[in-house]
Parts: C-alpha cells; structure tokens; sequence
C-alpha cells in the first residue's frame, strides 16, 4: 500500500495499460514534453515515445474524432480534452459519433475510447474554464460516464475504462490532482457501474460524487457532534447510476441530501432525488434535498466563485434541515 | 492507367448498378416502403464513387456521407442488405437503426455513411491513424460534399492529417450544391484543390463526370499515401441530378443549367469514350442482369422480418 | 381569430418583428430561396431580401458566433439551426460565449439572440436526426429555453424571445409543423416564463411540453371514461420554470406525471419530478412517475423509434398507475 | 504611413505600458494579489497590439484572446480599472467575474478576451456583419494565436467573412507556440498567409516584432475593409518572452532559440530605428511616466472594494 496523489494515481493506471496493451495510446493537447496542463501524462513522453503519447493541434473537435476513428478500426486511444468546458467544441463528435456508431451501425463496430477531462472550480479559472457539465453527458445514450473522488477510485477505474469497449467520459477534477491517497501495490480494476460507501451512517445519507466528496465527509464528521450519524455515498460512476446502492442506502437512513458541483438546475441530483423520491415513496422521512451550484456563471475572482458554489454551510444546514424535518398534518385524504 | 475492356465494362456497369438502385429506390420511397423519411440518391454523380473505388485495395477504408449508397456500393456493398436496411428490416446492415442515411459495411472497410455534414471526417482522419501506429498498408478514402468542406472539422482534419503524414484521401464532390445553397455563395471561390494548399498537401480538381479522369486522380493520390507521402484532397465536380432529398423541386436552381449538367451523364461519357466495349448489347444485357438484382434486393427486403422490441433495446452497449 | 399551422404561426411572428424592427434579421441553412427545411421562412426572402434573410454556409458554429457578434453590438438576429442535434457543433458558441457573455463581461453586453431549431421524432430521422437536447440548455446559466406546442404560443413567444435582450433558445418540433391551432388576428405577445394549464382537472396532473403536449391531452381526454380527471400543465417555457404554476396544480391534484419525449434519464422530468417532490413532500398522494425515452439511440425505422419514446398506452398506465397507488404501512417511525 | 516623432513616441510609450503593466501584473501574482489563477502575459509581443491598434479609428471593433492584456491597453483601455479587475474587484471591468483572461471595455469597441482558444472568432465576423449590414463604417479586428488559427471555427468565420465581404482584419499572432506545442507540430507549413488563399482574400506575413511592419500590413488591411473592399488576413510572426503562463518554465523550448528570439525585442528594435526620437532621457521620461501609471492602478485596484454576494447574483440576464 502506498500513497499516491489522484495525478499519479492516473498516470500508474495509463502507464500500465501502455506496458500491457500496445493499442493503448494517449493523445491530446499539450500531454506529450508539457505532461499535460495538470501533469497527469508527466513522463509518458519518454518512456512510450511519440507515436503513443501524442501531442494533438490545438482542435478539439479532431481530437475526438480521430480517438474514434482510431477506436473504430482497432486502436484503444485516451483522448485528453484540456478542460470540460473545450468538449464543447467536440459535442458532435461526441453525442453524435462516438456514442451513437455501436447502436446505430446495428453493432458492426466497437468504440473503445476514452475522453479524459476535468472540471469543477477552485481555481478561479472564470465563466469557460470551471463547469461541471457532467449531466450532458449522463443524459446521452451509448456513452458510460465516470468521475472518482479519490486516487484509488481514479486508478482503478481508469483502468476499467480503457478496458471497456464503449465511448467512457472521464471526468476528473481540477481540484483533486494533488490530493493523496492510498492505493494498493497490486494492480487492479474497479468495476464501472458501482457506487461506494464512502462512510457509513444511520441517520442521514449524503449522495456525492468527485471533489464534493471531501466536502461530505468533512461536514458528516463535523455532524457527530450534533449527534447526527450520516452515511456518505460515492457514485463514482455517473452512467450507469448504481440505484441499487443508493437505493439500499436511503432506505436504511430515510433521509437523503444529494450533493454536487455543477448547477443545480437540471444537475444530476435531479435525477438522483427524482427516482428515489419515486422509489422510496412513503419510506422516506423527509424530502430529498439537493444542492448544487446556483444558476449564475462561474466568476474569476476565488472569492466570488465560492459563492456559487456548495459549502460545508450549506451542506450542514441541508443535512441539519432533512433531520429536523416534521411532516405536516395533510390536509385530505 | 492500362483501362483493358473488361475493367471499362466493370466501371460501366458499377455506376448502373448506382443508377438503378437509386432510381428503384425512390420507387419504393413513392410507394412508402422505406422505413425513413430520410433519403438523399446520388444520381448524376456515380462517376465519383466508382472511380474512386475502382482502385482501393481491399484493406482501405473509406468514410460517407448522408448521400452514400454510392460510395457503398462502389465499395462493393451487398444491395440486398443494403435495400433490406432501407425497408427497415432486421437483416439490414444496420438492423432497421440506420436507414439510408447510415448505411455500412464494417466488412468491406466501409466506417458509415454519416448524417452530420462533416462528421465522419474525424473518422477517417483516426482510421488513417491507426492504420498508420499499427503499420499496415491501408488508405482511407473520406468522401464529402462541398457543404462538408466549410465546416470547422474539415480543416482540424486536412490539418492534423497533413501534420501528421496521414494515409488518407479527401474527396470533396462538389455537386455546386449543398442544399439550396450554391457553390458560390458558400464559399469565396471556386477551385476545391485550392484548399489543399493551406495543408501542405497536394491537391487536384477534376471532372467527376469522367470517371477515368476520377480513377486517374485517386489512384495516384492512394498510392502517394500508401507510400507514406501522407494526404490529398481531390475535388470532383459534379452534379447531383434530381433534389436534395424527396420532395425538393430545386426551384433554387436554373432549369437551364439542370438541362446542360444532365446532359454531362457520366454513364453516357463513358460509353462516348468506348463505344465499341460499351455497344448496344453488352450495354442492355447490363441492364437486365442490374434489373434482376434490384428485384432481388426487393424480394429479399420486403421478405425479410422486422426488429422486435426486444432487439431494439439490444446492443446499446458493445 | 384564424387558424394557423405552428410553421406558419412562427412565420407570422417573424414577419411581424421584421416589419417592426429593421435590427430583426434571420440566419441560417437554406433559410432564403428554400425557406427552411421545414417551410418556416417561406416568403421572408421575396419579402425582405438577401441582406435580412440570409442562407449561410454549412457551418454551425459561425451561425451561432456571427448570430452573437451581430447581437452584441446593435442587431437582434434569429438565427436557426437547422436540427437541435447540429447544435452539438455549436456548443462552444452557445454555452461558453453566448450564455456568458453579459454576466462574465459584468453587464457590458446584452445578447438579443434567438436560436431557432427544431428536434424530436416522427420523421424517422434516425439517431443523429431526432434527439431533444432540451435539458442541456437548461442547465446553463444565462439561457433562456422556450418549447411551444400550438401555433399561439409558437406565435406569441416568438415574438417575446426576440424582443428578449438575452439569449434564448427557441426548441421547435417536426412533429408540430402541420399542426392547427387558433391564433388571434390582434399581434400580441406572450410571458416567458408562464406555464399554461392547457386542460383542468382535478385527480392527476400531466406535465408536459412541445409535442407531447398532445399525446397528453388525448389521454386525459380517454381517461375520463374510467372517471380520471387529468389536468394537462403545458410548461411552454423550460427555463426559466414556472414552478409557481406548477406547485399550485400539484397541490391540487397532488398526483403528478411528468412526460417528456428526451431521454428520462437526466431528462427535464427529473428536474420537474426531483422539486416537486421535494416541495410537496406530505402532500403528494402518489410518487412522481417521469416518463420519457428510453437510454437507446434512436432508431431510423419509424416503428422501432415508436417503441423508444412514450405512448399512450405507457402514459395511461403511468396514469393508472398513480390513481391506483396505495401508501405502504411505513415500517418505521 | 508618415511618421513623426509624436507617432514613434506615442508608439514606443504604448509598447512600454503594456510591457511594464504585465511585468507588474506578474510582480502582484507572486504576492498573491490576483483574484484568479489564470493569468498569460504577452511579454515581447507588444509590437502586435500596438502597431494593430494604432491605425484603428474610433468607431473600430477589436476581439481577443486569454493573452489579451496588450491588445486591451493597445487599444486605449484603463489600465486602473484593469488591474482592478485582475485583483478581483468590484470597479474592475467586469466586476471580477472575468479576471485576467476576460479583460474587456465595451466602450472602446473592445469585445472581449476570451478564454476559448478561437472562442471569439465568430463574434468578430458577427460584429463585421452588424457593421455592414447597419451601414456604419466600422471595421473589426480579430486578434488570435496559431492555435486559434488550428481551431476548425476559423476556418469557417474567414469563409463566411469571405463569401459575405465582411470588413473584418483576422490578424494571427504567430508566437511559434500554442502551448508547447511548436508551430512546426501544429501545421503542415509555416506561412500564415497561405491559409488566406483558401478564402480568396489578401494574406500578409510581416515581421510582429517591427511595429512599423505591423502598422503598415493593419493599416492596408484595415483601410481595404472600411472601403468595402472585405477581409484580410495577417501573420505576424511574433515570440513570447516568457511561459504560457506562470509557472510554465518552457521546457518545451530550446534555450538557444529563447535567447535569439528575446534579442528581437520590439521596444529595442525601435529605439534602434529611431535613436534620435527614443533617445536615452525621452525614455528614462517614458519609464517613469508608465511606473507612475503602474503605482496608481495598484493603489486603486487595492483600494476598490470586492463584490459582495449580492453582486454576484445580479446581471445574470440583461
Ligand atoms: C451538421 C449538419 N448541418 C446541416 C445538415 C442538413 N443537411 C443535410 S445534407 C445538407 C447539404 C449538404 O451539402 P453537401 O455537403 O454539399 O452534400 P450534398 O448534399 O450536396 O451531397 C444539409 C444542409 C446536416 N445533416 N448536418
Ligand atoms: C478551446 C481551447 N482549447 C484549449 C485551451 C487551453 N489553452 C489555453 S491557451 C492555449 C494555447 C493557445 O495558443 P495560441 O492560440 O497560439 O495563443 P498563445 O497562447 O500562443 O498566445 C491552450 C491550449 C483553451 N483555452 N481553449
Ligand atoms: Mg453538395
Ligand atoms: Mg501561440
């Protein structure tokens, strides 16, 4: 067992992907002599060489198309897009060709890529530099979506995405590259599709995925004080939602908080609280509540930007909220 | 290129068997056997397709566009599937999901006919990629249309294939339409090959009515990049003959020029050129062994069963 | 009063803010001498000429990019692409410049921009062809997002987005050209940002929008026989959500189906089913049940594509299957 | 262009506050003063802005890139309520919300930095367009890198600016690196003007290290625009002294080449044209001035007040 920061984590799992399948490749912007803009390809330059770690033009679009191109005829590429907000620019290539060629070709081709990005704020980055734009991609069919917290879920699942043979997004988290973590010695594979306990409770339960995972178990810690004992969920993967876990979960506590960065409004949250709301009718203690970003773009200024944003705050008042939670009298039948 | 009778006859009869499947496609559109509504026919502009085929090797691929029964069937498509795919139907190529618009062969390194104007470039751009870490000897064709060449992802794709010495072959047909829209008010000028400057790679424009003038070009551009000179862009003019799809009069065009451009028949050119390969008889007897696959494919279409639920909801995921 | 089809409802407004206001001009792919892939702006270039109703290459992005420019420094075009899928090319421009730009740049600019589009099924258009993207848009900031269902909204929020200083997103569909529907002869203009009970009731509440407007009409209507009394909610504008009207039906009602014709997962019902619930927690007498397609690409065959999105017999049975719920005795406290 | 003493004095001093305002803006970084962690400076490529901008007329449009602070001050913004906006602040252009990469004054026809590499192409063509189509004699200016000139939007803004005859001057500032990534990985070729061929409109390469160059080459263009005569394109060839942003050490780069290309110095290269006019007291003068204007913009972005949370919830929409 060793400590591994969440960027060294990343580049374990791409470096021994490489060494055992010669059809792994990494390209993108800036990941060869750069080692990319957040150092997770440092050094894979000049142990694999040009040809597998290439430095792409300046093109997102192409990026993805050729990570595609490349997939369909027998290549396994890891395309890196700089920043979320740049898959902009490649969401034809993305929503209409990688993830619609399996399907729509009636199965004549396998698309084993994946997009590496990372999102979130922290860094004061601005308005097209800071998104989380996660439920884009959860709402499209034929894509698997995953986003790990910690170094060992990076590993681990990163390694089952280049073994997938699907379009996977990649979603890591600007702020996480330097966090540390323990990761076994031993080589191995997480499953895509599995959420985990990230700490267990009884009272309440924090549905969270990426960096707002600190968030969470920093502000269930604080919450013993108080006497609440609260159940942390990591999704990890974001399509396909493990419901069973989740489900398993809120059923055990009845209460239910879903947390994310992205913006509220049509977050993924929404999707989490609408099914379980559904599922868990008349189990539930207390309404599921979400928090997200707020519907404002992401200001420059750090200061600022910790506004929109969820907080240890907000996150304590939602949580303390849900537990307080008395249902009113009903006025009918 | 040595051009002996039989490969004359084989070009001939390639660009027919384009001709009538398209014409009897829109025969069954009429009578409301096609599954989609989606149908664009390439008819005007088989020169292209077949003489940009008739000289890929087999481990080629190649990329379409939603105008594509062409380039799949001068790639050597099965029309049968092929119709069935039209109809719908489970032993389509693509199950009844694709339609005309999506029409592939992985087989015969056909990577998909493409509904967005541009987007399979990308596609091919990665195929060339990959044949090239991997080093095998294989070109990628990508067929597109001058309304493809003004998109963003054509120039990310000339020039990350150009940087990189990519085997792959651009082959712009230029029909002068996309849509409604004129050559000339899409673009600033009117040479295609022009383009090719801009990526350091050689570029020639030619009559895609000719078809020989169409093989010339594209066998010395898949052959430069066969041998590791990297890309080419080709232009081809051309002219698609009918509307854009079902139900487009093209009033948007002079009627003057539809007249003078049909007259330019690649299938007719060819056989003012060859006369005697291409004579009265060997010409019908053409025509009625194209005419019985047609039925053929038809038969097998309408005979052939649709997808259930069941395998609709299958394979989403490989 | 006179009937109008929804495409011609939408010329009239079109016309009408020409005639009105020589900044008003229209952009996009064979919106001149063709007059639109679906015969919107048919007549607008014999009316107004080359210079405000311009056919533009084949080129999403700029579309939109020049649509912004212009919008930024005087001009109010309406631009148009021509299926929502194609605005997978134009993502960049749309939600990094276009949504940002006045807050980002902190009010200096106002973006009056409309982008016309269409999407949805029932052409057999095929996968690439046929989505609704709708909860993409709506989860940015800085958009605003309209989806009429009849020629009098069509009519009504047209006019009202262009007169907007922001940019909105206006979703039409290919289902709804030909469809008839009354509009006064009097122009007039309607609220964003009003939802409109498009049917009373008293038992269930249907929420919905676009086209599946009238699949839930037609069913609340066939209802009636088994003694249902569905109220149809039609939300006419995605964002801002009018959850005032919305709330108020389901306090009613307080049984909500919310149907749609995107994805379910991640799709707007989510967002719709997740407050709701949240709201009226207690007061709701049946879980929320979203309905909305299935996570598959949608198929070119036309009968295969009918089983991916909602039917009638799937909302009825939802419908059912709401009146029909029966609170578990909770196991708990 | 006539150039008396003024104008070369007016052009030198100009350089010079760009260049000392980004060495302070770099000295404020260190002690974490900005409010953001984005921050590129364009440290030797002054000569670019301010040659552009300097033939630029009042009514004039200017869009640029996250390297922006030159082309912003170029063209005549404050520098106070600039350095106001790096460190966060409520009297900042744009409140804070935009920092360093999103520096902009509508009121000077400044459009925007822009943080998406070729992100603000297309608003420079829409801006042209509005112009021409409103009748008013205004040009705009679109300033982008080499990378931006690799983004596929760019290829479709200067087609569009072609066909439509848009008074439009994109000018690429051709630094050698987007990134790391050296021109020669990022094109198949070196010239920039090359790529105009492809839009039929006039392309220049000139020296951007020699302001005189890139006025003459602005001011043709610009001119050949406002009369209605369409876009231009311009490669000014031009280095960046230091990292693509703080705390790149350009490994990337040979040593050897960083030491030629800093010798290019713009503001050297001037004074070493017109020794006479920049001699050693009128630049000494100059020094102080801009040190003058550097104190007072810190003083004033350090005494503005930072947005309270109400402000950050207003202006979401106009
Ligand atoms: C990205 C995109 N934009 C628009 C369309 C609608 N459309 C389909 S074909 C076509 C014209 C294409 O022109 P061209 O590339 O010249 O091919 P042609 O139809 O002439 O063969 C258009 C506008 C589309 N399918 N995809
Ligand atoms: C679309 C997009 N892709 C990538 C980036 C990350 N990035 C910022 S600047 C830059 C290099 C830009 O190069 P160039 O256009 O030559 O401008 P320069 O930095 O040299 O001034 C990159 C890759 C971005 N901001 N936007
Ligand atoms: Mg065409
Ligand atoms: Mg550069």
């Amino acid at each position: 067992m060793a400590e591994y920061r969440y960027r060294d984590a990343l580049r374990r799992a791409l470096y021994e992907e490489m060494k055992a399948d010669e059809r792994v490749f990494i390209m993108g912007e800036d990941v060869g002599a750069y080692g990319g803009a957040y150092q997770v390809t440092v050094g894979l330059l000049a142990e694999f060489g040009e040809e597998r770690v290439r430095d792409t033009p300046l093109s997102e679009a192409i990026i993805v198309g050729a990570a595609l191109g490349a997939a369909m005829v027998g290549g396994r590429p890891v395309a890196e897009i700089m920043y979320v907000d740049f898959a902009a620019l490649a969401m034809d290539q993305i929503v209409n060709q990688a993830a619609k060629i399996h399907y729509m070709f009636g199965g004549q081709f396998r698309v084993p890529m994946v997009l590496r990005t990372q999102q979130g704020t922290g860094r004061g980055a601005g308005a097209q530099h800071s998104q989380s734009l996660e439920s884009w991609f959860v709402h499209v069919p034929g894509l698997k979506v995953i986003a790990p917290a910690t170094p060992r879920d990076a590993y681990g699942l990163l390694r089952a995405a280049i073994h997938d043979d699907n379009p996977v997004i990649f979603l890591e988290h600007k702020g996480l590259y330097a966090v540390k973590g323990e990761v076994e010695d031993e080589p191995f594979v997480l499953p895509i599709g599995q959420a985990e306990v990230k700490r267990q409770g009884q009272d309440v339960t924090i549905i969270t995925y990426s960096r707002m995972l600190g968030l969470a178990l920093e502000v269930a810690e604080q919450l013993t004080s108080q006497g609440v004992s609260a159940e942390v969920v990591d999704l990890r993967t974001l399509k396909p939602l493990d419901y069973a876990t989740l489900e398993e979960s809120a059923r055990k506590t009845r209460r239910v908080v879903v947390l994310h960065e992205a913006v509220k409004i049509g977050g993924l949250g929404a999707e989490i609280s609408a099914e379980l709301s559904q599922r868990l009718f008349g189990v539930l203690a207390a309404p599921i509540v979400r928090i997200g970003a707020e519907d404002v773009p992401l200001p420059a200024n750090l200061e600022l930007e910790k506004l929109v944003i969820p907080d240890a705050q907000r996150l304590t008042a939602a949580v303390e909220a849900v537990m307080r939670y008395q249902p009113m009298p009903t006025n009918g039948a | 290129m040595v051009q002996d009778a039989q490969a004359i006859l084989k070009l001939y009869r390639d660009m027919l068997i384009i001709r009538r499947a398209e014409e009897r496609i829109l025969e069954e559109l009429m009578q409301g056997k096609l599954a989609s509504t989606m149908c664009h026919v390439s008819i005007g502009q088989e020169a292209v397709a077949v003489g940009v085929c008739s000289v890929m090797a087999e481990q080629d691929y190649l990329t379409s566009t939603h105008r594509g029964h062409g380039h799949f069937l001068a790639r050597g498509g099965d029309v049968k599937r092929m119709m069935a795919e039209l109809f719908g139907k489970e032993t389509g190529y693509c199950r009844g999901r694709g339609g005309s618009m999506h029409i592939t062969d992985a087989k015969i390194g056909h990577l998909g006919a493409n509904g967005i104007v541009g987007g399979h470039i990308g596609i091919a751009v990665g195929a060339a990629l990959w044949s090239k870490m991997s080093r095998r000897p294989a070109v990628t064709v990508c067929f597109f249309g001058d309304g493809g060449l003004t998109q963003g992802i054509f120039h990310e794709a000339a020039n990350m294939a150009s940087v990189w010495k990519l085997p792959v072959v651009f082959v712009c047909e230029n029909n002068q339409y996309a849509m409604s829209l004129p050559w000339n008010k899409a673009a600033g000028q009117t040479s295609i090959q022009a383009y090719a400057s801009s990526y350091a790679m050689p570029g020639l424009d030619v009559d895609g009515q000719d078809v020989l003038a169409v093989q010339q070009a594209a066998y010395e551009a898949i052959e430069r990049a066969r041998g590791g000179g990297g890309p080419s862009l080709i232009g081809a003019y051309t002219y698609r003959f009918l509307g854009h799809s079902r139900g487009d009069p093209s009033k948007y065009r002079d009627p003057e020029e539809e007249k003078r451009e049909r007259a330019r028949d690649p299938l007719l050119i060819l056989r003012s050129k060859y006369p005697d390969v291409l004579d009265d008889r060997t010409t019908a007897q053409a025509e009625t062994e194209v005419k019985a696959m047609m039925d053929d494919a038809v038969a097998f279409a309408e005979a052939s069963p649709i997808a259930g639920a069941s395998a609709v909801f299958s394979e989403i995921y490989a």
